[in-house]
């Protein structure tokens, strides 16, 4: 695919500067925000509530906590590899807050660091083992995951960590404004660095090539290794605050938090038109990839789907959605790109 | 050595209310000096009873048990309670309550009863209501226990409210931030919804906060003892819960087992009581939490 | 009457996102002809061959396709196999992880029935080799051979299918005298058989020594046509590029410094999976403003010992730049160092497919072009466009996808980047590969340049003309080992034979002893 | 890798017995069949009762039923796909059979060739969609799981289809020697069946072309898109196959039967040395991985490792296991391998 779709973008046309950019910026996303904008119409149509204050503000929140996961994600997948182990590492992290603040009684900002440590530090192992050690991410993330489930249980005995300090609280009950909170705020602060530094730093660029080709990459002077460490540490870090966000949001640290995930995050970033094979994508693509499906689930609640056909239509439009987006390119590709 | 050693069997070991009985399971076994052991699949949101019976089955072959407790609220496990049964072992099963001779071999099923249960939350929510309005309805996920409570639920507000709707349940999954947002979701669909149960022990969290969130004042009413949950209902964000009685009806199966173990006799039907608490009733859970050490 | 052609195109017209890559071309091609396709870089050659297997499938172009006279419409590469047409593609496409034995018959190793008989390929692959004058293992994993040996297996590959009209692009492009000697050998018999061959090469010599008829193809349409009678290099020349080319390599005005820019001591490099020879105690050194080539037989070592002073691969031994001793553990290092390597196999090991034309450029570059942090678009432009003029890149633009860029021109993109931070050290694997004549004299050219500016320049060619028309020294290297070193004008083709042969016969009577 | 070890395997010349010798050396199964070895007799010397007759037959009977999914993983790995439906196809068929012969009253050879239907249909949906319209296989078979959980509801209304008729209940208990009944033995037969496609026959190495590098083997004339379909097709069907053995053994059509396949299936095989990139790898590696992770988990249970710390255990392992066999693969590869 991520070959594919490099060979796919518009032909020789004037201020070849501008889409030199955009060619990896809006590449993937045209697509995905078709359809998402189809969906939202779609939804707002049929039920009117769906673009209600309270709905958009509903979706943003929960979109919030995934979605930082998913600039990670993205991030990792662009340099050619994908992380499992980000639900778990997301409960972990919270569950090791959680008691850091409650059983050994720290202040809450030394908890929330803690949490915040043991996703660097999973990432970290993550990075290594598969860089150095050369074990398949699908493996050694999986291996994580479990890891992760069981060291949630051994740290919390199975019970959620109840009740946590009002500060935790505070953090999840904050309204910066449109009833959107700190996750919001930080995901969206994460969005615009993320987004810049793949888009415009030399960073980002040496990213791409690491996804693309390794060997390549390693030929022209790019320490591919620790390019590939350090996005899994990045998703491992984001994961973690996005899992203490869960936490302050519910203001208890349940041994589920992230469950799931693992599948649902990369299949929202595909969507986004991030390849599962490296080399291309873009954050923000990835983001609304997320978003996409979120909409779609509570759009479905909110027309009033039966239940059980809304798990049916989430897979099909999920989909659909792909297969818009790879029209498209066809259709780029057909030489109509002019 | 005459000590008596008991297995206890439960898929989805990791989920918070399967440990919450594992912990009255336990308490007990250390009570009555009993060896006791869980087996069961690790995972905290999968149900799968083909990779549990072989994690059993390994600690059969291990070690000589006494009697062995199965975990009840699916029938795929049935035959392999049977199973165990024709080894001449005592099977027990909780959560559910088989009819007799339905599964051969069963000594005994604990269990609050579970239409009752549904049947209690109906009653509350519709007086609540004042007999009219729109209640809203979700599970944790589809399997036997939710589905017969929902269903109990269902018929109960027909028969006794029928002025009240209830809307088509919805799922509300493991992800709890998912599952608030759906319940967000239900709200603004259905500006006249005034109630709301869940039979998951989720449901109250998921309801408290999207009710916040919505801003709308319900009735809600959820499943489980858990502290936050009691704290909940305490605060005033949520009405009552559905105690269901996980922490007793674990411990019975401890005693039950011991004493079919030790070749006594025990009824097959044993039913507990399954009240819906409001802020009133909660000290008596605060204390058995704080015995619990939770 | 076109019977007596065995392949023929009518008016074919393709056009590719925005590029329109042949414009109505008509090729008649004799029964029993080896038929040369001549043109620039990106003059249409592979999408003509390419359109004649199938490969752009019917309809996806415009024209006819004419066999033994009858129209005939490929709907994929399997119908024109059927047939009886084969294909050579011109970059290498092999099976990485199975053996060379299975990449020969891969596709039909059913050869006695559905059941795979593997003693029979392998005797079978072995037979065609021996014919083809290759020494691989037919057991050997294909991921352990070099460039040039995956070249040969795709070749043994297509004619192990024993095709009718068998199509080469640019087969010899990495292929060394030997090689191409016995492959010639081999293309003359199937001919003798009826056999009907269509050619595409930039090695002009090989056209005259080999080929009946040529096509000349320019723009996409058929420049000149040639019988053997009327062939002349300055002719094809002029029909491709329009332009006469007065000399191929250019007069070396300066001559080379004393001082040492390169010197290796001792370098010992592991072969790769499989390999026979990596490289063994190599020692020489390259002085600031000197070419100097390293000529020897394919899989001689040449490549390996570019890698180890790049520090692809580990190697052990002293290199000095610039006098001083450094530590090269990766080519992050080597390029510190001021050392670039143009590697030889672009598919695996020199374009990123990811990115666009221009941005395959400045990677790895991007500190020349950046202020800190951000890449600065405008100087990034500015830099690509002065990069793609100055080595006559034919792109649609900066933007569109290397995949689109014709076998040549992608080879000026990798030249462009490995220039594009001037490097003290520069060595070239292969730097003329498939690249046309008229480019080929830029570029040698542009080397020139460059030992005049005071760079050492290490180069590695199977094409020993190259060699001797460009290196003020020359090293031959056999098995791993430097055996022979000659001036300009002191060496030709024997005298590199003879010292290869010498050398191979050394190391053989040495293993009879141990 | 794994592959072309296997094809290293010397000419039919030598006789049987030393050909699979070589193969044990050479062959891509060496570093797992090592690692179950080491891990078997290490749960042994603790525990002799990990031997013990009850124990051996739990494991291989469960191993029967994600095994018959492995092979077919397996497979449609090698020729360069994964499917990431197989649980939800699983459990759909299982549903379905059981409800036509429950509901519908039909004889129950034809309502299990009606599951089998099932799987055969979404495997051909899968194909079509992943080769013709280049659907990513993770989005397709994501949302097909998706779609089979749904169908899963719709068709049961979320209960257990329970009695099943006596036959059913039959085929589950019959007793083939050592207690081991007809799931097992199709297990086996179809392991061989798909071993000696992959490895004797011309479709097999056709499938490793396809799966090493697509481009190639339609160059040689290979129908890629075909033998992609057929993969994607063979573990549909088997799939419903494990589904439907699921459903006899415990007399029940569960809603929940293969719930969290997809990513055990996968993982099992990949420790098993399959290429999650396509052209390598061998169905008996692939099983092979799957019984080492059953073992895992039984042994851990046997000898007594605390409930929180089994899950642990298992991810610590897993990775282990592949990295065993990482280390084998570069010491044959630095020169030794001859
Ligand atoms: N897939 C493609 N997409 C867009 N343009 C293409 C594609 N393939 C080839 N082209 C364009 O078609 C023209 C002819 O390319 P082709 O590869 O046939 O040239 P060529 O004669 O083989 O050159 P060379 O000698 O360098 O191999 C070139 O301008 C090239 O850019
Ligand atoms: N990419 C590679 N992978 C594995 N082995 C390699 C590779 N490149 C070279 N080798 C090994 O190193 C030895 C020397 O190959 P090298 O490419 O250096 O020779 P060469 O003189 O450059 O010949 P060629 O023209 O084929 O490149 C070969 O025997 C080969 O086995
Ligand atoms: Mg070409
Ligand atoms: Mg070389």
């Amino acid at each position: 695919m991520a070959e594919a779709d490099g060979a796919l973008m518009p032909g020789a046309q004037s201020s070849a500067l501008r889409k030199i950019t955009m060619r990896l910026v809006t590449g993937g996303e045209v697509g995905v925000i078709a359809a998402l904008v189809l969906l939202a119409g779609f939804f707002w149509m049929i039920e009117p509530a769906f673009m209600s204050a309270r709905n958009v503000r509903a979706i943003l929140n929960v979109v919030s906590f995934v979605g930082i996961i998913a600039i990670g994600q993205t991030v990792l997948m662009v340099s050619g590899e994908f992380d499992l182990s980000v639900g778990s590492v997301a409960g972990l992290s919270a569950v090791v807050a959680a008691k850091l603040m409650t059983a050994l009684a720290l202040p809450v900002p030394i908890a929330l660091l803690g949490g915040v440590g043991v996703g660097l530090l999973l990432g970290l192992v993550n990075g290594l083992v598969v860089v150095k050690l050369g074990i398949p991410a699908f493996i050694q993330t999986l291996g994580v995951l479990f890891v992760g489930q069981g060291l949630i249980q051994v740290v919390t005995g199975g019970y959620p960590v109840y009740p946590l300090p009002e500060a935790v609280t505070a953090i999840g009950r904050t309204n910066l404004g449109f009833g959107l909170g700190w996750s919001f705020a930080f995901f969206i602060m994460a969005l615009i660095v993320a987004d810049t530094v793949l888009r415009r730093t030399a960073v980002g660029r040496n990213l791409y090539a690491t996804g693309g080709n390794k060997e390549v990459a390693r030929l022209v002077g790019i320490n591919t290794d620790r390019y590939k460490i350090a996005s899994f540490m990045t998703v491992g870090a984001l994961a973690a605050v996005a899992g203490m966000f869960v936490m302050a949001d519910m203001s208890t640290a349940t041994t589920t938090v992230g469950s799931g995930w693992e599948l649902v995050v990369i299949a929202g970033v595909v969507v986004g038109g991030v390849s599962l094979f490296g080399g291309a994508g873009t954050v923000v693509g990835g983001v609304i990839g997320i978003l996409l499906l979120r909409v779609v689930q509570s759009g479905l609640v909110i027309i009033g789907v039966d239940a059980n056909w809304q798990q049916i239509a989430v897979g099909v439009i999920m989909v659909l959605a792909v297969g818009l987006d790879i029209l498209r390119r066809r259709y780029l590709a057909s030489g109509n790109a002019g | 050595d005459d000590t008596v050693r008991l297995l206890w069997v439960q898929p989805m070991r990791g989920h918070p209310v399967h440990r919450l009985m594992q912990a009255g399971f336990l308490e007990k076994c250390a009570e009555l000096e009993y060896e006791c052991e869980v087996v069961g699949d690790p995972s905290a949101t999968n149900w799968d009873v083909a990779a549990t019976i072989p994690l059993a089955e390994a600690a059969l072959a291990r070690t000589e048990y006494d009697a062995v407790g199965v975990y009840g609220p699916d029938p795929a496990v049935y035959s392999y309670m049977t199973d165990l049964a024709g080894e001449g072992l005592p099977v027990v099963t909780w959560h559910v309550l088989p009819e007799e001779g339905s599964v051969p071999g069963l000594a005994a099923a604990i269990g609050e009863d579970i239409s009752n249960a549904g049947y209690n939350a109906a009653m509350a929510i519709g007086e609540q209501l004042g007999g009219k309005g729109t209640v809203a309805l979700t599970q944790g996920a589809s399997n036997d226990t939710e589905n017969t409570m929902s269903d109990a639920f269902r018929a109960t507000i027909a028969e006794h409210f029928p002025d009240i709707v209830v809307l088509p349940t919805e799922m509300e999954g493991f992800d709890p931030s998912a599952a608030e947002s759906k319940a967000v979701a239900m709200l603004l669909a259905n500006p006249d919804v005034a109630a709301a149960f869940g039979t998951t022990g989720n449901s109250i969290q998921t309801w408290a906060s999207a009710s916040r969130k919505a801003d709308r004042d319900l009735v809600i009413i959820g499943m489980d003892y858990i502290r936050q949950n009691l704290d909940l209902v305490r605060d005033g964000e949520a009405y009552g819960l559905v105690a269901q009685p996980l922490y007793e009806e674990s411990a019975l199966v401890a005693e039950l087992l011991g004493r079919l173990a030790q070749g006594e006799e025990v009824d097959y039907l044993n039913p507990l009581p399954a009240p819906v608490i409001t802020a009133d009733d909660l000290q008596p859970y605060y204390e058995m939490l704080d015995r619990a050490g939770q | 009457m076109s019977a007596d052609y065995a392949i023929e195109t009518r008016a074919i017209c393709k056009s590719f996102a925005g590029v329109q890559a042949l414009r109505g071309v008509d090729l008649k091609v004799r029964r029993g002809d080896i038929h040369a396709l001549l043109g620039q870089n990106g003059a249409g050659k592979s999408t003509l061959v390419k359109i004649m297997n199938g490969v752009y499938r019917a309809g996806a172009y415009e024209g006819e396709l004419l066999l033994s006279g009858k129209p005939c419409a490929f709907r994929s590469p399997d119908d024109a196999r059927g047939a009886g047409i084969g294909y050579v593609p011109q970059e290498i496409e092999v099976l990485d992880q199975l053996t060379v034995a299975e990449n020969v018959f891969a596709g039909h190793m059913g050869v006695g029935g559905i059941g795979v008989n593997r003693p029979l390929v392998l005797e079978k692959t072995r037979e065609i080799f021996s014919e083809m004058g290759i020494a691989i293992n037919p057991r050997a994993i294909v991921a352990s051979l070099t460039g040039a040996q995956r070249h040969l297996v795709m070749i043994a590959r297509t004619i192990s299918a024993n095709p009718d009209v068998l199509m080469l692009d640019e087969p010899t492009s990495s292929l060394s005298g030997q090689e191409v000697t016995a492959l010639f050998a081999v293309l003359r018999r199937l001919k003798a058989q009826g056999k009907t061959i269509i050619y595409i090469t930039h090695r002009l010599p090989e056209v005259l020594d080999l080929c009946d008829h040529a096509t000349v193809l320019r723009d996409g349409r058929v420049g000149d046509e040639f019988d053997r009678a009327e062939f002349d290099q300055d002719k094809f020349i002029f029909a491709m590029s329009g332009r006469r080319l007065q000399q191929l390599f250019p007069e070396r005005t300066d001559e080379p410094t004393e001082h040492k820019m390169l010197e290796v001591v001792g370098l010992n490099v592991p072969g790769h999976t499989g390999a026979i020879y990596g490289a063994r105690d190599v020692s020489f050194h390259v002085a600031a403003g000197e070419i100097v080539g390293l000529a020897g037989l394919l899989g001689s070592g040449r490549s390996e010992i570019l890698h180890g002073i790049y520090g692809r691969v580990p190697a052990t031994g002293t290199i000095k730049v610039d006098g001083t001793p450094i530590r090269i553990a990766s080519p992050r290092d080597a390029r510190a160092a001021g050392i670039a390597l143009l590697t030889e196999d672009r598919k695996h090991d020199g374009l990123l497919f990811n990115l666009p034309v221009g941005m395959n450029i400045t990677i790895g570059n991007l500190s020349a072009v950046s202020s800190n942090f951000f890449v600065d678009a405008d100087r990034e432009m500015a830099e690509i466009e002065r990069a793609m003029r100055e080595l006559s890149v034919k792109a649609p633009s900066a933007t569109s996808s290397v995949a689109q860029l014709s076998g040549g021109n992608q080879q000026k993109l990798l030249f462009a980047r490995v220039l594009m931070r001037t490097p003290r050290i520069l060595l070239l694997d292969e730097p003329s590969k498939g690249v046309d004549a008229a480019t080929r004299a830029e570029i040698y050219r542009l080397i020139v340049e460059l030992a005049g500016k005071g760079v050492a320049l290490l180069i590695v060619s199977s094409e020993l003309e190259e060699l001797i028309g460009l290196c003020d020294r020359c090293l031959t290297v056999a098995d791993g080992e430097i055996v022979g070193e000659f001036r300009r004008g002191e060496g030709d083709e024997e005298r590199v034979m003879r010292e290869v042969a010498e050398a191979q016969a050394r190391n053989l009577a040495m293993a009879m002893e141990a």
